[in-house]
């Protein structure tokens, strides 16, 4: 984080650059293009014409370091989740994590029988925003967005 | 003193201490790099001594080519996925002996002789002069360095290609 | 030779054609939905938020069954014997007392399998699907009315209804062994 | 530097009645000032153009909501928010040099801007090897990426850069070389002097000087200039889909920002030396269209061949290296050798 | 070849010593932008030459054959949903294919016309992907987004039949889960009729692009032994020449009721078997699609199509094999039941799989950009290799 | 105005620094470095006469000559380095005592 | 060709190996004994006649007492179909491999042995594919107890934990 956090929160002028700050990353939250499942195709959806990420400043960034939303797309297995934690840990902060789909929310369809699933992506990463479906229509992951940029604006979100 | 002279002295102290970047440092990787800026001071006091045309061809042989040759042979003959690779050395003591003997000797040299400048000239474009002057004064130097430029490159691509011949 | 020439004849040929469909998009309308501030409608089968109308559930446990992910959850309380629990909207007479009815939105993989078996049509899928949560036990829903309370209170009667079911039943065994003993005592000789 | 003084003591007078060094000192300052801040909005625009020209070639809209009308405020936060990031460097990187890339790869790009003659009076420098001076400056965006690439200590990274280098280092031969064909006809390396040979109407521009002869080395020039600043179908460095994000892939922050700002900036350089060494320049196509301001004929040219580097962006695939090796030796550079030579024999005959 | 065993050392490059500069160890995902989700391949590099790749896989396993035996059977079914989550249909309908066989149960015509007609468009829209994605790989961004539009005409079909846009759960056993809603059989006319032109867009765009065909003619060459000896199937068998489709060769559901043609790959512009000829069996393969659709449809007759769907499904004892052509290859279910309300094993033996097992005997030798080409071209799908 | 002697010094400086780093190092890329810095400062002088001392510019003549020649002997030297580095994974001079193959 | 004629082809070459021979299900099956499995799915294999050069699949099957594999055999050439069946008992569960025939056999033996723990002898890379290599146990063995904590992560969802714990 930068320099200002250390600056009294009360003070109008910082209050206000810190406001303009959390508009300028509520603006352009640019997400880790990383699918994992099937909600990967529903994410890749909502990129594409029809719906349009970019639309909201939103445009996947292949690599972590320049990424700031990390969209959890689909089921993590155990085999995965280290290395989702590792993705998690390169982005610079502030990072948010949407956790999109039943699966991710807490394994999902394979909750009971899946001996290889985790169950909630929030046990390895801090979650700001689930959306719930299997898979979310494009509509939801838009409002899971709008969601995480109202959380952004108002302070509360990341770290 | 003049900001001319403020910028000389800036751009000398950047030359000089990169080259003993090049010259000291650890990792040959950093002397590579390092080079980098040495060229580019040279070049900045070639404008000082009114070689327009030279600066450029400085930059452009040198920068973007030897340098880039090079950091390519670092690259190939290091491990060179490893940042942290360091380069053995020879005895720094000897070493130091020589340059300081060798500085040594010039700074006498140049302290001794009374150095004037015996002409004194304006800035003029050089380009046009060079042209003319390599098409006739330096004709014959200019051919065989063209030969030997064209011998080089077959020789070099010749030695560096050499074990597709044996098979 | 003449491939080379034809190699970069169709390069450029090839690459002008491709530019002339990007051209031709540059000036065709967009297809984007915008989603925030047009929202289209969905068709009415929409697999969506499941919701469940309390009203007409009757408590029969065929979602629960039919669920391949197990993440609806309920418990009935049987109703009094003379208490009249209403009807559902297809005239089927409600017996049970739903007091859980929770179905985990986190689990449900929006199958629609438990909207087929429903007899009453209680359970359906709605084009719902803006219910995107900052916490996720709110995804939990529950749907069931009762107060815990409420539930506790009808337990305990179902218990003791339960109970005195199983005292009238020892009642009425006691009674039908002292009625057999009485009877054997009379008969005693012919059985023997 | 003469132009670019006389220039602002044109805009200032007091300036010349301060003593020299201190007028130069704040014309130069002043100058480059200048130059970063159009870098800066130039890429602010540029980037949300680009944005929008790829979004409406998609059948979609690109950046709509940030700001109102039409996303207008999009690269503005994405600016303030690469600024208040936080700049991680990797672990295991070579600190000294990931620092320095960014920057080599920017001031390379921002120094192209000396020479590009924005109209008859408003050149920040008129060297008198101009053309030759931008050719060298590229040499140094390559360091830089090579810079970064390694001392990123990522193998993707460091797969970028070579990638770049190689590329970068052959694409400048046939760029020079169509250049060099201008450079004969015109007698002069000066980019004033480039655009006033070409002085007249549409017809005297040099694209169609020595037609067909110097359409093929504008067309020569285009396609090594787009390999120079890495765009498709020559974005061989980062190509995503291979490399991750080629030899940025480990910076973040405003280290990005840098490498992103010194991308658009290149294209701007490249697209104006095309406008300028074979569009005429600051001249109007007719003589009629001369109530136009200069620097807008220059600044409108080099925006149309951006335009042209978009829309081939968001048409093509990309090459691979072998093939991108193929077009620079043996396509590019035996058809600008040819043209030089038709050209010298022209020029003889 | 066919008579010999294909040893797996014969695709280890074999770089002369002296030819050998820096070898590099890389692992190429499982975040990677072109390994079609969370596939890692390890790499060994020389220079940009490829020596080795070997595929990790198992980021993705979730456990499905875990579920089927511990759920019913019909609850099964919308777990084969996510197994290629790309073209569920296809995959709903080999699973209900193989029990109805099974229980030897016979399917109302109208359903099975919508079955058809459900999973060709299935077929389409998984085209579009491959399609799309493998342009992505290859660099090009628009033709993605220009599938993606056309793909999201046939999501909302899907939508209006069965409510879900990805995951249908739609065909049942015995039958389908809901009937067409008026007026749907005339958009999917319109589908077809839209679709048609829009194939020429693709070609214009991508397909004979010189670019293109330059990075994928001649690159990532299966020949046809070394496919079947590893089990490829689909678009890909067919890519290197071999004229095979379970719809004609071992038909199912009523598809030897239709005309349409099988496309193999002749090698138009390289070798028969490289990237391109399984790209461009895709691209044809859309086309004979949308004529079983329009043949379907034709012929779609009246009737209820839940008539004969079972309250409740028995299954024999006993066990099957059943395989379907998805738009990924041959996918196999092996059910054995023996006679109770849950399937006693259910496996898959998924397509995309047996693809991806090819990339190592193809990948030596090749640039990393080829191999991006080679995955693309294979058109996997994790959620079937790993299930 | 800038003296002639600021120049010879500096070459002279870098001359000795490029002397010193030929002699220090064991790798035969940083031997060829310490000789491109030895030329850099050779060329200097070069040119520093041509503007103090010669009336003409014969000094920058020779000064692209020897650009020239150092481009040339610098493809070569990595030529060799890179065959000798193939051939016995190491470019350390020290150990490359031997002639024979 | 039919599966009798395919079994009494088996049966003059290799007489002693063929355990079952089942004509009468939906689809007909062999069962072999392990011992000689390889060279009866060579000879299969490069017969002329037989030409089944495909597998299309390889299935492990926890039968209860015993661990079997199951394999489907197609020839492109002349389109005809055979099912082997391989059975071991779960202590010594090893079969002799046949990836060696098949290539597409590498990758399902694996995934068979990560799942089933069979052992495929003179596999060339015997390892688990699927799960991580420090996995414990075979998922799909019938007596499979799902563990509860993998390397510091919690398997078990929240809710099934509390429903083991009543249980308990």
């Amino acid at each position: 984080m930068g320099w200002f956090d250390t600056h009294n929160e009360n003070n109008i002028f910082f209050g206000k650059l810190e406001s303009f700050f959390n508009w300028g990353r509520a603006g352009s939250p640019w997400p880790i293009g990383f699918g994992l499942a099937c909600c990967a195709i529903e994410m890749m959806a909502t990129g594409a014409s029809h719906y349009d990420l970019d639309r909201f400043g939103t445009f996947f960034r292949p690599s972590p370091r320049q990424s700031d939303v990390m969209i959890v797309a689909g089921t993590v297995t155990l085999k995965m989740a280290p290395l989702l934690r590792r993705l998690y840990e390169q982005m610079p902060e502030p990072k948010y994590v949407i956790s999109m789909g039943s699966c991710a929310n807490c394994g999902g369809p394979y909750w009971r029988y899946g001996y290889h699933v985790l169950k909630g992506v929030d046990q390895i990463v801090p979650v700001d925003v689930y959306v719930p479906g299997c898979p979310p229509r494009p509509e939801a992951l838009i409002d899971g967005l709008i969601q995480l940029k109202e959380k952004i604006k108002s302070g509360q979100a990341g770290k | 003193m003049e900001a001319n002279q403020i910028l000389f002295i800036a751009i000398a102290l950047l030359t000089i201490l990169s080259a003993a970047v090049v010259a000291f440092s650890n990792k040959i990787i950093h002397s590579a790099f390092a080079l980098l800026a040495t060229f580019t001071g040279f070049a900045m006091l070639y404008i000082y001594l009114s070689a327009d045309f030279l600066a450029v061809t400085q930059i452009i042989v040198y920068v973007g080519g030897i340098l880039i040759l090079i950091i390519f042979g670092v690259l190939m003959t290091h491990r060179i996925y490893s940042t942290a690779k360091k380069t053995a050395h020879n005895s720094i003591l000897i070493s130091l002996l020589g340059g300081l003997l060798a500085l040594g000797l010039f700074l006498f040299i140049i302290s001794m002789y009374p150095w004037a400048p015996t002409v004194v000239k304006d800035f003029s474009p050089t380009t046009a002069v060079i042209g003319t002057e390599i098409l006739s004064g330096y004709l014959l130097p200019f051919e065989i360095i063209s030969v030997l430029l064209l011998g080089a490159l077959i020789g070099a691509i010749y030695i560096a290609r050499q074990e597709d011949k044996e098979k | 030779m003449r491939q080379y020439f034809k190699n970069i004849y169709e390069a450029i040929a090839t690459i002008l054609v491709g530019m002339g469909v990007t051209w031709r998009h540059l000036f065709t309308r967009a297809v984007t939905i915008q989603y925030p501030h047009v929202k289209r409608t969905l068709p009415e089968r929409s697999r969506m938020q499941l919701f469940v109308e309390m009203d007409d559930c009757i408590g029969c446990m065929a979602c629960e069954r039919a669920c391949p992910v197990d993440c609806i959850e309920i418990k009935t309380v049987r109703g009094g014997k003379d208490e009249d629990l209403g009807q559902t909207s297809n005239g089927q007479k409600k017996r049970l007392h739903v007091v859980q009815f929770d179905i985990d939105m986190g689990k449900c993989c929006y199958c629609s399998d438990c909207v087929f078996p429903c007899p009453t049509g209680a359970i359906r899928m709605t084009p719902e699907y803006e219910f995107i949560t900052y916490d996720r036990s709110t995804l939990l829903t529950k749907f069931a009315t009762y107060s815990p309370e409420e539930i506790s209170e009808l337990e305990e009667r179902e218990r003791k209804e339960k109970e005195a079911q199983a005292a009238a039943k020892a009642a009425k065994l006691k009674a039908a062994e002292e009625a057999k003993k009485a009877a054997a005592g009379t008969d005693e000789p012919k059985s023997e | 530097m003469e132009p670019l003084v006389q220039f602002f003591f044109n805009l200032l007078p007091f300036l010349s009645d301060w003593p020299e060094w201190l007028a130069l000192t704040v014309i130069g300052v002043a100058a480059a000032i200048m130059m970063f801040g159009f870098i800066a909005i130039f890429a602010l625009i540029a980037i949300w153009l680009e944005r929008k020209i790829s979004g409406h070639m998609q059948d979609r809209l690109g950046p709509m909501e940030v700001g109102g009308w039409h996303g207008w405020a999009q690269t503005i936060a994405d600016t303030v928010k690469l600024l208040v990031k936080e700049d991680i460097i990797p672990e295991k990187a070579d600190r000294p040099l990931f620092k320095l890339a960014p920057m080599i790869v920017f001031t390379a790009a921002l120094s192209g801007f000396a020479v590009l003659p924005w109209s008859s009076e408003f050149i920040p420098a008129d060297l008198d090897v101009g053309l030759l001076y931008i050719l060298s400056i590229s040499s140094f965006a390559v360091i830089g990426i090579l810079m970064g690439g390694w001392s990123s200590n990522n193998k993707w990274s460091l797969y970028g850069a070579m990638r770049g280098v190689s590329q970068v280092v052959s694409y400048e031969i046939p760029a020079a070389l169509a250049l060099l064909a201008v450079i004969m006809s015109a007698g002069t390396m000066s980019m004033r002097g480039l655009v006033m040979a070409q002085s007249g109407n549409i017809l005297d521009w040099n694209v169609f000087n020595f037609f067909p002869l110097t359409t093929i080395a504008f067309f020569i020039y285009f396609i090594a200039s787009l390999a120079e600043v890495n765009r498709t179908p020559f974005d061989l460095p980062e190509g995503e889909s291979e490399l991750v994000g080629g030899f940025h892939t480990e910076y973040s922050a405003m280290r990005f920002a840098f490498f992103f700002l010194g991308e658009y900036a290149n294209m701007f350089v490249v697209s104006a030396i095309a406008a300028t060494v074979f569009l005429g320049g600051w001249l109007p196509p007719f003589e009629a269209l001369g109530f136009i301001p200069g620097p807008l004929w220059f600044v409108g040219k080099a925006l149309l061949l951006v335009f042209v580097q978009m829309w081939l962006r968001w048409t093509l695939p990309r090459l691979r290296v072998d093939q991108l090796m193929y077009t620079c030796w043996k396509v590019l550079t035996p058809f600008s050798m040819a043209i030089i030579l038709l050209i010298g024999l022209w020029k003889v005959l | 070849m066919k008579k010999s065993n294909i040893p797996e050392s014969q695709f280890e490059l074999q770089v002369p010593d002296s030819l050998k500069t820096e070898e590099m160890t890389l692992s190429m995902g499982p975040q990677h932008p072109s390994t079609h989700g969370v596939l890692q391949v390890i790499l060994k590099t020389d220079g940009e030459i490829i020596t080795s790749a070997k595929p990790q896989i198992g980021y993705l396993h979730r456990c499905f054959e875990k579920h089927a035996e511990n759920i019913t059977w019909h609850q099964v079914i919308p777990f084969t949903d996510r197994l290629d989550y790309i073209a569920s249909m296809n995959n709903n309908l080999g699973y209900v294919i193989g029990l109805e066989r099974m229980m030897n149960l016979e399917v109302n015509e109208r359903a099975e016309h919508l079955r058809v007609v459900v999973s060709e468009l299935n077929r389409i829209a998984s085209h579009l992907i491959a399609l799309g994605t493998y342009g992505l790989d290859i660099g090009a961004y628009t033709p993605f987004l220009y599938v993606f539009r056309d793909r999201e005409k046939i999501l909302d079909l899907f939508e209006e039949i069965c409510g879900a846009r990805l995951l249908y759960n739609y065909i049942w056993v015995g039958g389908v889960a809901y009937d067409a809603p008026d007026g749907w059989r005339e958009k999917v006319l319109e589908f077809c009729d839209y679709f048609d032109p829009k194939v020429k867009e693709y070609n214009d765009i991508l397909t004979f692009n010189k670019i293109f065909i330059e990075r994928t003619a001649n690159v990532g060459v299966i020949p046809a032994e070394v496919g079947i000896n590893y089990g490829v199937s689909g678009p890909s068998l067919r890519g290197s020449g071999v004229d095979f489709d379970l719809r004609r060769d071992d038909p199912y559901s009523i598809y030897d009721r239709f005309d349409f043609n099988v496309i193999t790959g002749k090698g138009e512009m390289g070798t028969v078997g490289d990237t391109w000829d399984r790209y461009w069996v895709r691209v044809a393969e859309m086309v004979e699609s949308v004529k079983i659709i329009r043949q379907a449809l034709e012929n779609l007759p009246e009737g209820d199509a839940k008539e004969t769907v079972p309250r409740n499904i028995k299954v024999p004892a006993g066990e099957y094999y059943m395989r379907t052509e998805t738009p990924r290859g041959e996918l196999g279910f092996y059910i054995i039941s023996d006679g109770s309300k849950m399937p006693n094993r259910v496996k898959v033996r998924s397509p995309a799989f047996c693809n991806l097992s090819v990339l190592p005997a193809v990948a030596p030798g090749v640039m990393i950009a080829d191999l991006v080409a080679i995955i693309g071209s294979l058109d996997i799908v994790l959620g079937e290799v790993d299930r | 105005m800038i003296q002639l002697n600021s120049f010879l010094i500096i070459s002279a400086i870098v001359f000795s620094l490029g002397l010193f780093t030929v002699i220090y190092k064991k790798n035969a890329v940083g031997i060829l470095m310490g000789v491109e810095l030895i030329l850099n400062s050779v060329n200097l002088n070069f040119v520093a006469f041509s503007k103090y001392v010669d009336a003409h510019i014969n000094g920058q003549l020779v000064a692209i000559f020897i650009i020239v020649l150092a481009a040339s002997e610098a493809a070569i030297a990595l030529a060799i380095i890179l065959n000798i580095y193939r051939d016995r994974e190491t470019i350390d001079v020290t150990q490359l005592d031997e002639m024979k193959h | 060709m039919t599966a009798q004629e395919i079994h009494n082809k088996i049966q003059e070459k290799f007489p002693d190996t063929i355990i079952e021979f089942n004509d009468s299900v939906l689809q007909p099956f062999i069962k072999l004994t392990a011992n000689q499995f390889n060279e009866v799915c060579q000879f299969l294999r490069d017969t002329d006649g037989l030409d089944f050069d495909a597998l299309m699949n390889l299935s492990g099957v926890d039968y209860g007492e015993e661990l079997g594999t199951v394999y489907h055999l197609y020839s492109m050439q002349h389109r005809h179909k055979i099912v082997l069946k391989v059975n071991v008992t779960r202590e010594n569960a090893e079969i002799p491999t046949v990836a060696d025939l098949w290539r597409t056999a590498d990758w399902h033996e694996r995934e068979v042995f990560d799942l089933y723990g069979i052992n495929f002898t003179n596999h060339p890379d015997m390892r688990r594919i699927l799960l991580p290599d420090d996995w414990e146990g075979y998922p799909l063995r019938k007596d499979y107890v799902q563990p509860e904590v993998y390397n510091g992560i919690t398997i078990a969802h929240p809710d099934m934990k509390g429903d083991s714990d009543e249980e308990k």
